[in-house]
């Protein structure tokens, strides 16, 4: 069997397990839906609020500082991206690569202090 | 704690050994007339001016009452309404009751709020349950009565107890079902 | 359409209702918490769910017939409760208390007074969001505790067990050695309290310096017991006004320095063993036998008129009965000043500017129980 | 981290110990003599009869006003040929347990001992579906005791030991 | 395509289906036994007994809450928004149940051997947040909002070291197959060399897990549930069943990459039923530990989690990742490797310990807030 294919049948699982995921929800749910009593009461299904009457929708605009996290995260994640194959060949490629990836981080670094510094990281 | 004391009060206008004499200084210019209590004395303060002597009870450095107990009210009913202040200082170690008189067809009287913060909740309470008014009162709801409930004053002796529902013997039912 | 626009994007002050359904209420408390984000800019609160009219009630009913509302106003400490009624009666009536019943009630309310603590380091800890370990931990101390007092009273919780004059029947044979066994038990859920909370550093970093509260603020508010004796106010009416046998223990007003929630907790971890400490000095001058009634009690027990402000340190702050008499065998006005009705004013005081979850840590802090902010 | 390690150690220290909950419908804690459930009358087991006589006392003391109380004449009196020394005697008799709050007033204003908390499981365990079924008639209250299914403790106002 | 099962040829499609049926029962029972594990363990943590009416030791006990789960219904509020509450539950737990593919259990015992398992792992572990995001968001009530965001913040910021620290150890085994990287542990384990990479690991998969003390998207005494908050009867069972699969799995990976797996002290001689047992005994210790942490710790707040671990974990992940560089390509000894480990564990407890004890200062309050009156 050539190694392409060795390496796509691993990845046959992958594919299997997402649909195996999906009927074992669904499975369930389709078991609660038969098996679980449903009765019409308006009461019920009002949103949970201490057992006072909801005071108003809760999808409204919130303040979270939740950007300046998201958009650190998607920087140091891409960082992650590259140096997962770094790490696997750094030691071969030998002092460049290394160097190289101590720029990369610096880089990042700096601009994390400099996050931390502005109290980007303040959550509020 | 003898019974002497308690069954026999002290001559009205005995106080030595008491701290009405200090108050009688801070008071001066203000309408007060002491009363001998059991634990405490008592000085009687005309509506008008009570919260002024309060105030001035709070910042005399003699007597420096920064600490208030309890407010409530005593329905007298006939004699109207009393709004009693327990007043203590923290760093005297002295108690003073004050108490002033409403009569029952003009229930109002200035708060104390701003002399104390935490008379808020207090006259809240007193309000609903006497229908006293504290005039400049910060926040004027209802405290522990429902807040539609703006007309019904509970601790007021003309208000009734409810009446207890009869569940008991041959034929028991709740009132509805006819008993 | 600019200002449309930035209508869409304007981040709104979120409501959140905490109560009074709300796992860390206490109770039926309800306040509307008004947030930016995760930060608080407005606390409404909401009391009144528990308002039954004992005040109204009482007034209706002679002396002894009050004891037992007395203590469903204060159902965590219902020792100290009844106590201050009956010493309010006593006062008025003046009748004079034996040396032993005197005894024998102190040690009682600071039993309750641990009792009462502990139940507030479970749910303090829960609230902090340990599961379910310290809470545990509180029912466990409570649970022998509350044996004791079924044993020497008959009930776990609503006692009935003060009169006004003394008791309303002995103590149990074995009491002095049921107390100090229980005591025993009780200094080792302290210890146990201290080790799973004081040093924690995650306990530290959440408690420490939020909370705040001055010590004029507090005043001003107020406030008493431990919440006051945290922001540094020596204010304790077993010191400054020694009601029983109070003067002649020996024993510390602990306070703290930076009224904070920190500080509330340690002062009641610490105020526990100055209990302990007053307990066995009680038993140590405790009478075996002796009265604990007068000799002389009227069947009927009538006051004359007057009126009295009574007030004793219940566990969570200065307990008073206000009681007016016109000279029947029943109060004309009844008044029940509660410690957590005035702690609980200064919530918003404390916990605006805060996080969700601190303002929820401060409520706890102030350890209010609700039918005696009700009554 | 050294207070973190403190506070797992403390954990670890009650994970040995002893669990101190009871199985409980399974385990009943002994209950103490003096301990209060709800009032119920006594049985004189000498003559055959209640203690009660009926006086209203208990009714008049009773703070929530859970009683209600009927007397009659006797007719096991000695004076129409029976064995008693009671010319009255309780008639009917009802306690809503749903509104008694068990402050043992009842007991103490009792001048024939005829009534006493019930000191045992029975008294505690008592949940039902109605509130109605709460009120309980002369019957229920006497059962008890007339099965000698209690040891009663009547405490005296201020009674010291022994 | 065929590859072998049982020592049969088979169709590589039907290989990985049987594979993952057996995954699908051992899943269920595992979790259904840490479930009524973690009730007995708090139980003792707590001096209480813990589950035991149902079966010897309670052990059914979680069949019966199944039963009961199934058999309750299953409400949605009438505001929610029906599909993104309707799929919630399928996206929190089918990613957690993907994870299971490179799961190394034991030698030969795993669904698939993926050349980059680590990278799928760390890459599938964290999609299961869209779910708790969508499940805050679609039951239009506010606990559940303020906990899935936070969820969602959480997540984020715990993923990179957690990454990172993965990272770190691959550079040292020089491969990202889970398989491959137990056999390098033979003799000696990685967290030998790399002591503060598993720190690291075991407080970012507690975040990532949400349970205590990081549990703040789901806190009881805050958000009273958070996400979850509006979900009954089976669905909610979804979100149960996705947190202790997703605890299970953690425990795994972490007993693979850092403590030997199955193969370490014994080897591969001794065959499948010593390395079951070794594997069992250490994820079992990781989640006693995750259970200990749970009945001890108080839970933090927001911002202090979120600092933690941008401003304490992450760069001293780095720094490790870097150290690990300048070591492996300068072909130093591992013996550094391990002291430097040990250096930065001392410098994570020292940092901690002196972020949390910091001294008192009185939380500046917003200059819009103003404090008037109550």
């Amino acid at each position: 069997m050539p190694a392409a294919d060795l390496l796509l049948s691993n990845y046959v699982a992958v594919l299997l397990a997402t649909i195996v995921g999906f009927i074992l929800v669904l499975t369930a749910l389709i078991a609660a839906r038969l098996l679980a009593p449903y009765s019409q009461e308006t009461g019920k299904s009002t949103t949970y609020e201490c057992g006072m009457v909801p005071l108003r929708r809760a999808s409204t605009n919130v303040g979270m500082r939740f950007y300046l996290y998201a958009i650190l995260f998607v920087i140091f994640d891409v960082e992650a991206v590259f140096i997962f194959p770094w790490a696997l060949t750094f030691v071969e490629v030998g002092q460049f690569a290394y160097w190289l990836m101590v720029a990369f981080i610096a880089i990042l670094a700096l601009g994390l202090g400099y996050a931390w510094k502005k109290g980007a990281l303040q959550w509020r | 704690m003898t019974s002497e004391e308690a069954t026999q009060p002290v001559p009205a206008n005995d106080f030595s050994g008491t701290i009405w004499a200090e108050v009688d200084r801070a008071l001066s210019g203000i309408t007060a007339r002491p009363e001998a209590g059991v634990k405490d004395v008592i000085v009687h303060i005309p509506r008008d001016e009570v919260i002024a002597g309060l105030r001035r009870l709070k910042a005399d450095a003699a007597l420096h009452f920064d600490y208030l107990r309890c407010l409530s009210g005593i329905d007298r009913e006939a004699d109207g309404i009393e709004v009693v202040y327990h007043l203590y200082s923290t760093d005297k170690k002295h108690n003073l009751t004050v108490k002033t008189t409403l009569p029952m067809d003009d229930l109002n009287v200035a708060t104390a709020t701003t002399v104390w913060r935490g008379a808020n909740w207090l006259e809240r309470e007193t309000a609903e349950m006497f229908g006293v008014r504290f005039t400049g009162h910060p926040d004027p709801r209802t405290l522990l009565m429902p807040e539609d409930m703006t007309d019904v004053h509970p601790l007021l002796k003309s208000h009734p107890l409810a009446e207890i529902e009869v569940l008991q013997g041959e034929g028991m039912g709740y009132p509805e079902e006819g008993a | 359409m600019v200002t449309e626009r930035a209508r869409e994007f304007d981040t709104q002050d979120l409501l959140i209702n905490v109560g009074p359904q709300h796992p860390s209420t206490h109770g039926v408390f309800r306040m509307v918490l008004e947030v930016d984000g995760e930060l608080v800019k407005d606390v409404i609160p909401y009391i009144g769910y528990l308002h039954r009219g004992a005040e109204k009630l009482c007034e209706t009913m002679d002396y002894r017939q009050g004891i037992g509302f007395m203590d469903r106003t204060e159902y965590l400490a219902a020792f100290n409760a009844e106590l201050s009624y009956v010493m309010a009666v006593e006062e008025l009536a003046g009748l004079e208390v034996p040396e032993r019943a005197q005894w024998i009630r102190m040690i009682l309310c600071e039993l309750n007074r641990l009792s009462s603590h502990f139940m507030f380091l479970g749910a303090f800890g829960v609230d902090t969001g340990v599961m379910g370990t310290p809470f545990i931990y509180g029912w466990r101390e409570r649970e022998m505790l509350i044996d004791l007092f079924e044993e020497i009273s008959g009930d776990r919780m609503m006692y009935a067990y003060f009169r006004p004059g003394g008791l309303a029947w002995d103590v149990t044979r074995n009491f002095k050695e049921r107390v100090r066994e229980v005591i025993k038990s009780s200094a080792q859920g302290i210890k146990d309290f201290d080790g799973l909370f004081t040093e924690n550093e995650i306990f530290v970093a959440r408690t420490k310096g939020i909370g705040y509260i001055s010590a004029e603020d507090a005043i001003d508010y107020g406030m008493s017991g431990p919440s006051i004796r945290a922001s540094g106010v020596p204010l304790d009416v077993r010191r400054d006004e020694p009601y029983l046998k109070y003067s002649e223990v020996d024993f510390q007003v602990v306070t703290g320095q930076h009224g904070d929630v920190f500080d509330r907790y340690a002062c009641r971890l610490q105020e526990m063993r100055e209990s302990i400490k007053i307990i066995e000095q009680c038993l140590d001058k405790m009478a075996d036998t002796g009265p604990i009634m007068p000799e002389k009690m009227p069947r009927m027990l009538r006051t004359p008129p007057g009126e009295v402000y009574m007030r004793t340190e219940a566990p969570r702050g200065e307990y008073g009965i206000y009681l007016v008499s016109n000279g029947g065998n029943r109060p004309y006005r009844l008044k029940v000043r509660s410690a957590c009705l005035s702690n609980l004013q200064a919530l918003k005081q404390m916990s605006v500017g805060l996080y969700v979850a601190d303002a929820i840590l401060v409520l706890g802090s102030i350890d209010i129980v609700l039918s005696e902010v009700d009554r | 981290m050294k207070g973190i390690a403190r506070s797992l150690m403390t954990t670890l220290s009650t994970f040995s110990r002893k669990p101190v909950t009871r199985d409980y419908p399974n385990v009943h804690k002994p209950l103490p003599e003096r301990d209060r459930a709800f009032p119920l009358l006594l049985w004189d087991q000498d003559i055959d009869e209640p203690f009660c006589t009926g006086c209203h006392a208990c009714e008049r003391a009773c703070p929530v006003e859970c009683m209600t109380v009927l007397m009659k004449d006797n007719p096991n009196h000695k004076t129409v040929g029976g064995t008693s020394t009671r010319r009255k005697i309780i008639d009917k008799f009802w306690i809503d347990y749903a509104r008694c709050m068990r402050c043992n007033i009842c007991v103490e204003v009792c001048n024939f001992d005829a009534i006493a908390m019930n000191n045992t499981w029975t008294g505690h365990e008592m949940s039902v579906h109605d509130r109605k079924d709460l009120v309980i008639d002369l019957q229920g209250l006497l059962a008890q005791s007339r099965a000698g299914a209690i040891k009663e403790w009547v405490p005296v106002l201020g009674q010291t030991n022994e | 395509m065929t590859t072998s099962l049982w020592g049969m040829d088979i169709n590589v499609w039907a290989n990985a289906a049987i594979r993952l049926q057996i995954i699908v029962l051992v899943m269920t029972v595992v979790v259904m036994g840490l479930i009524w594990a973690e009730r007995r363990i708090l139980g003792r943590f707590q001096q209480r007994i813990g589950p035991q009416k149902t079966g010897p030791f309670g052990l059914l006990q979680s069949v019966a809450d199944a039963v009961k789960l199934v058999g309750k219904e299953d409400l949605r509020p009438k505001n929610a928004d029906p599909w993104t509450f309707e799929l919630a539950p399928f996206l929190v737990f089918i990613p957690i149940f993907m994870g299971f593919v490179v799961v190394p259990f034991i030698a030969g015992w795993n669904i698939s051997v993926l050349e980059l398992g680590l990278l799928y792992f760390v890459a599938i572990s964290s999609v299961n947040i869209v779910g708790w995001v969508m499940a805050g968001w679609g039951s239009d009530n506010r606990y559940a909002m303020i906990g899935g965001l936070r969820a969602a913040a959480q997540s984020i910021s715990y993923e990179l070291p957690l990454v990172l620290s993965l990272v770190s150890v691959a550079m040292f085994a020089g491969t990202m197959n889970l398989d491959e990287m137990v056999r390098q542990q033979a003799a000696v384990p990685y967290i030998v060399w790399q002591p503060m990479a598993f720190a690291i690991f075991f407080i970012a998969a507690l975040a990532e897990l949400n349970r205590a003390p990081f549990d703040i998207p789901v806190g009881e005494s805050e958000v009273v549930g958070g996400p979850f908050v509006e979900y009954s009867g089976i669905r909610w069972s979804m979100f149960m069943l996705a947190e202790y699969a997703g605890l299970f799995i953690m425990a795994i990976i972490g007993a693979s990459v850092f403590l030997g797996g199955y193969i370490w002290p014994f080897g591969e001689e001794l065959g499948r039923g010593w390395q079951l047992m070794l594997i069992s005994a250490k994820a079992g210790l990781i989640i006693f530990v995750v259970f200990w942490i749970r009945a001890s710790l108080p839970r933090l707040r927001i911002d202090q989690l979120m600092g933690y671990s941008w401003k304490v974990l992450l760069p001293l992940v780095l720094l490790q990742v870097l150290v690990n560089g300048l070591i492996l390509v300068n072909g130093w000894s591992e013996v550094i490797l391990g002291v430097t480990g040990l250096a930065g564990v001392v410098a994570l407890v020292t940092i901690t310990g002196r972020a949390a004890n910091r001294p008192r200062s009185i939380l500046a309050r917003p200059a819009a807030v103003k404090v008037e009156a109550a």
